[in-house]
């Protein structure tokens, strides 16, 4: 199995990398971009074929390791 | 729109405003506040912003020499002339609580919140430094803590380009959950270059420029005068403020051009704590005059933001500056030079009101001055605190003597407060801008001053210091928590001494200092004791070695559901070496040396020989109590001018003092500290001679923290200068040993009347001592 | 001679470039701003180092688009000499001046320190003045200096006398004890094929003057001028 | 339109951080875990309808500049 956990700025708090890369992205001739957020993507191998139970152990681990609460929201996949 | 709430005592409450507070502000108002400008009462009269328990103690610093340009109080920092129409801007602020809920973020937006202070005054920051404290480092916990602070500080001052290069970092149960944070930051210029936080000028355009707002650290100052809870820290409102080094670095470089435009620039400001509320009151209040801004034209990050929201966010990177009339156009031409947001938000008025718009309605009128300057002063009750008298009882007599001295060395240099520091600083670019010139792993830093370390001049204008300027800066950060817990005053001038000992020993004198006041809750009368004790002793101490408080931060409500941190003053200082050839580090050079200690080698005046809350007691024998060492002012004047004036003479190639751990922590550091490279640590060792010393224990000689004491080496021609000088100076001073030969083979050899001789192998305690952080945090 | 140092937004070493130059070998140094299109007249191009746009996104990404760097591809097709320094490495690598990446330092966390350096092949305008072998102490300070190419390339790169400098023990042993960053095969700076541009992750120009703990970074810097010299000779 | 990309190392590379959180990870009692690999995730918020000139756009960015060849590999979302 393998779990895919995305790990994004909360939409309140400042993101510095994504503004800076939005500027970045117009000054080099992409148009049309209303907002960019950066945050992380982490890829987990996992053991076993309980797709519930590592839903449930690597929401854990997001919450825990993975992703700062406080600044930051997750979403886990598993697939 | 959301409309605001109806003002309600329980509202009022939530906004930390007493009722009698309250009653003022209808007074000065002539009528009830609406939600805004009860907002922005709340965080002017907060104890961040206002000082309201603290302003009768602080009355007590000297703040006055003849070198201070500017002194405390009057701006975002003090400065001091340094010479050659050259001056420093220096000081030192907290980030306790904003740490303590997000460690990296929270620590590495109180470095930028530093730096701003310095470039405020129209300064080039030129270095940086630190003073950290954590709970038991053996804590998962605390390792978060401790890794995330030390992070962000690191991602902070490396990214925005500026050397963090002192300071320090001590673990006890007492910061548990509430770990401090203070920052300091230093900055250099010329003496025309000063800048004002002034709204001068009726007429004058107002701009806000740095980075949109966001609904940030909504009311952090507020929040950082509370007790710090589990409850408090969960719902402190708004986002977590995202530091952002890389803008910081935009905005201040844009800033220095633009106060370098000539005549562009009549007063400016950092938004730091209450943003946009204290920036706007505080310049107004300061030039007597006014402000009218409209809310609608300041940049927005969020979306429906309120007035109440817009002012008391604390986004952070954003300057106010009032530009003269008819400069409008430099103000744009340098921000989109360097792509950063600007906008024209508001005029200096002369009503005297600090007005606040929002779409052409307004959303707060307050007699600006007022809310600045008349903040409630509070007397609050002191009580000297009731383990006070168990402390003057102890004896260390109570415990037997060590019969495992050398095991206890190598305790002590694994304890992770007397440990090396190397996991932190390594961490911090200490090096950036060419002017390190003695990195971290000293008593004190050196920083050098030179032409390009300077903010920019105006177009054509003539250089007005001298040419191939080279000037020393050293710089030393120090504080004893325990120290002050078992004797709030006398702590608290030791705490100075060991400040000021650091930098004698590197060969400064010092100009000057800035304080953090690190304490729990005012109200209680215990910790107010400490607290008023403690500014008694900083105060007495910093006039006795000439370093007048040139500014400084207080940080109170530093508890946590266990109880109050131990009250834990930090000092800063900073200091002018003369010439090159006086800067002084700490380890020894050359085998053949003569190692000659300065000072008693064991108070014996004092009932615990020096053993009261020694790091000793405590990693020994789990022991927090007794009378700490004594810190005799004059003792130790004469000391540490004795150790310059060596140092001055030349006749000195090493001085190291001795504190946390005593004479022995002090001769280890003194054989294993220099570092040249990656795993190339430079070994000497030292053979000494300590059975002349008496001492009725063996623990008080080598691991006792009798003040006033420092260990220096000289070529075997020089000893005699050296002891020949002390006797002038009538202070004691001994030939205790030897520098012996270096590397692998090094050993530290020690000789008691008691105990046969004691050795250990450098090279193995250099090890432990090197290596004691990274095995707990890698 | 006439240097040119490059001044990105976030750079924050490109003054001590210029000081070194300048005030400590005696030449001609000058901030060029990125969004300036031209070099002028210059004998060399120093990329300094710093954090560029912050290092957000990766480090060096957003400054290899900036005006300037057009100009010094340019500079660098004719044969001019470039030399990146930390994050001046790293923006060459982005750019494609150099080959291979910088990423994340393997132990993770950023380091300040002096290390050893072995010097590589001495038949470079970067390192004429230094044998073979030259052991050199210069300090670092990265987070993302950990060096990596595909096996192709670090192959053809040793063949090629392209590896200028390793991390190494103060005896000159490359040890993985004494590499910093987990750089392949010990890498802290190296050159292009025609050995015209150069990068490497530590900062001679804080190794250049005595009172700075140690000038071994001054032989780097001065072996440039004496190939610009040599070759204005010639 | 949102686009999302996320950025991976490559199998060849050196994933320093990925190590890290994977020995967190067991640190804190998660077993079962194969490999841990951490890349980045961006969000970009366009504007416009078209899907496919948006696939096009960012892909181009996304080779570009979000992403090094050298070192990463990265995969275009469009919602
Ligand atoms: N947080 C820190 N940041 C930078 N340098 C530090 C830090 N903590 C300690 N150091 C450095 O480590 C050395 C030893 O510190 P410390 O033991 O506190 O010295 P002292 O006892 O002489 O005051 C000093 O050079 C100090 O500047
Ligand atoms: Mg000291």
């Amino acid at each position: 199995m393998k779990a895919k956990i995305t790990v994004t700025p909360k939409k309140a708090v400042l993101d510095p990398q994504g503004k800076t890369v939005q500027t970045a992205l117009e000054h080099i001739g992409f148009t049309g971009i209303k907002d960019v957020r950066i945050g992380k993507y982490i890829e987990i191998e996992l053991e076993g074929t309980d797709r519930e139970a590592a839903l449930k152990s690597i929401s854990q681990a997001s919450h825990k390791i993975l992703s700062n609460p406080v600044i930051e929201d997750y979403s886990v996949e598993i697939e | 729109m959301t409309k605001d709430p109806a003002i309600t005592p329980e509202l009022v409450a939530q906004h930390g405003i007493t009722p009698e507070e309250y009653e003022n502000i209808l007074k000065i108002l002539g009528r009830e506040p609406n939600y805004t400008e009860l907002g922005i009462f709340s965080v002017m009269w907060s104890e961040h912003c206002s000082y309201k328990n603290t302003k009768p103690l602080l009355k007590q610093f000297p703040t006055r020499s003849k070198k201070i340009l500017v002194g405390a109080g009057e701006e975002n920092a003090g400065i001091i002339d340094i010479g050659d129409n050259l001056a420093i801007a220096f000081k030192m602020e907290s980030h306790n609580h904003p740490s303590a809920v997000e460690p990296f973020q929270g620590a590495a937006t109180g470095v930028g919140g530093i730096i701003r202070d310095i470039f405020t005054m129209g300064a080039r920051p030129i270095c940086a430094m630190n003073s950290l404290r954590f709970g038991n480092l053996s804590s998962p916990e605390v390792q978060r803590l401790f890794r995330g602070v030390v992070g962000g500080i690191a991602h902070y001052g490396n990214c925005f380009g500026i050397p963090t290069i002192a300071g320090e970092v001590c673990f006890d149960d007492s910061y548990e959950g509430n770990p401090l944070v203070n920052a300091f930051c230093l900055g250099v210029l010329r003496h025309e270059q000063i800048a004002r936080g002034a709204a001068k000028g009726i007429g004058n355009p107002v701009f806000y420029v740095g980075p949109a707002t966001g609904r940030d650290g909504l009311a952090g100052a507020a929040f950082a005068s509370q007790d710090l809870t589990e409850a408090s820290a969960e719902q402190q409102r708004g986002a977590v403020q995202v530091g952002d080094p890389f803008m910081e670095k935009l905005v201040m470089e844009a800033c220095l051009e633009l106060l370098a435009a000539k005549d562009a620039v009549a007063g400016i400001q950092d938004m730091g704590a209450a943003g946009l509320t204290c920036s706007t009151c505080e310049t107004a209040a300061r030039a007597g005059t006014g402000i009218e801004i409209e809310l609608s034209k300041v940049p927005q990050r969020a979306t429906g933001m309120t007035p109440y929201e817009i002012m008391l966010s604390e986004s952070q990177e954003r300057m106010l500056i009032i530009v003269n009339k008819g400069h409008e156009a430099e103000v744009q031409r340098i921000f989109d030079k360097w792509d950063l947001p600007w906008s024209e938000i508001g005029v200096v008025t002369d009503t005297g009101r600090m007005v606040v718009k929002n779409h052409g309605q307004v959303v707060a009128n307050i007699p600006a001055a007022k809310i600045a300057n008349d903040s409630p002063v509070y007397h609050r009750d002191s009580k000297e605190p009731a383990y006070m008298q168990g402390v003057r009882a102890y004896r260390v007599n109570s415990l037997s003597d060590t019969t495992s001295p050398a095991k206890d060395l190598e305790m002590l240099l694994q304890t992770p407060t007397i440990a090396s520091k190397n996991w932190v600083y390594r961490q911090y670019d200490h090096m950036v801008r060419d002017g390190s010139v003695v990195c971290p792993g000293s008593d004190a830093a050196v920083v050098r001053i030179k032409g390009d370390s300077l903010p920019m001049l105006p177009d054509g204008a003539a250089e007005s210091v001298p040419a191939g300027i080279e000037k020393f800066i050293a710089l030393s950060v120090d504080g004893n928590g325990v120290y002050v817990y078992l004797d709030p005053y006398e702590g608290s001038k030791t705490v100075v001494a060991e400040c000021a000992r650091n930098l004698a020993c590197s060969g400064a004198t010092p100009l000057g200092s800035t304080d953090n006041l690190n304490f729990g809750n005012p109200h209680n009368p215990e910790l107010f004791f400490q607290l008023k004790e403690s500014v008694r002793g900083l105060a007495e101490a910093c006039a006795a070695f000439n370093a007048p408080v040139t500014g400084g931060n207080v940080s109170l409500y530093n508890q946590n559901p266990m109880g109050a941190i131990d009250p834990t003053p930090t000092l800063a200082l900073v200091g002018l070496i003369e010439k090159k050839e006086h800067i002084t580090t700490q380890w020894f050079k050359d085998e053949g040396d003569v190692i000659i200690l300065l000072g008693d080698a064991v108070d014996s005046a004092d009932p615990n020989l020096g053993l009261g809350g020694s790091a000793y007691l405590m990693a020994k024998h789990d022991v927090k109590n007794g009378l700490p060492p004594r810190c005799d002012l004059k003792k130790e004047k004469a000391v540490q001018d004795l150790t310059l004036e060596c140092i001055r003479s030349g006749w000195i190639k090493s001085a190291h003092d001795c504190s946390e751990g005593g004479l022995a922590v002090c001769l280890a550091e003194s054989c294993f500290s220099k570092n040249v490279a990656l795993n190339t640590p430079v070994f000497k060792g030292a053979k000494i001679d300590l059975s002349g010393v008496k001492s009725s224990r063996l623990d008080a000689l080598l691991f006792g923290e009798t003040q006033s004491r420092v260990v220096v080496s000289t070529s075997a021609d020089h000893a005699e200068q050296v002891l020949a000088k002390a006797q002038a100076s009538s202070v004691p001073a001994t030939v205790i040993g030897k520098v012996t030969g270096c590397c692998k083979a090094a050993t530290l050899d020690i000789t008691t009347a008691t105990a046969s001789t004691l050795s250990w192998s450098i090279p193995a305690l250099h090890s432990l001592w090197w290596n004691a952080l990274a095995e707990i945090m890698d | 001679m006439n240097f040119s140092v490059l001044q990105f937004p976030g750079s924050n070493c490109d003054q001590d470039c210029v000081h070194v130059l300048k005030n400590v070998l005696g030449h001609n140094a000058r901030l060029l701003w990125h969004k300036d299109t031209s070099l002028g007249d210059t004998d060399a191009v120093i990329v300094p180092g710093g954090f560029s746009y912050g290092d957000y996104l990766r480090t060096g990404a957003i400054a290899r688009y900036s005006n300037i760097m057009a100009a010094v591809k340019q500079f660098a097709d004719r044969g001019g000499l470039v030399l990146g320094i930390c994050n001046g490495f790293q923006i060459l690598c982005e750019a494609g001046l150099l080959p291979g990446a910088l990423i994340r330092n393997k132990g993770i966390s950023f380091r300040c320190e002096f290390v050893w350096l072995r010097t590589g092949n001495p038949d470079t305008p970067f390192t004429c003045k230094a044998p073979e072998g030259t052991l050199l102490r210069i300090p670092i300070a990265h987070g993302e200096g950990c060096y990596f190419a595909d096996a192709e390339t670090l192959k053809q790169m040793e063949e090629n006398g392209q590896i200028l400098w390793r991390y190494c023990d103060r005896h000159g042993n490359t040890t993985p004890e004494s590499n910093p960053n987990g750089s392949l095969l010990n890498i802290a700076g190296i050159c292009n094929a025609q050995k015209n541009v150069a990068g490497l992750m530590p900062h001679p120009e804080r190794a250049s003057e005595k009172i700075l703990s140690g000038h071994d970074g001054r032989i780097l810097l001065e072996s440039m001028v004496q190939f610009l010299e040599n070759r204005k000779r010639s």
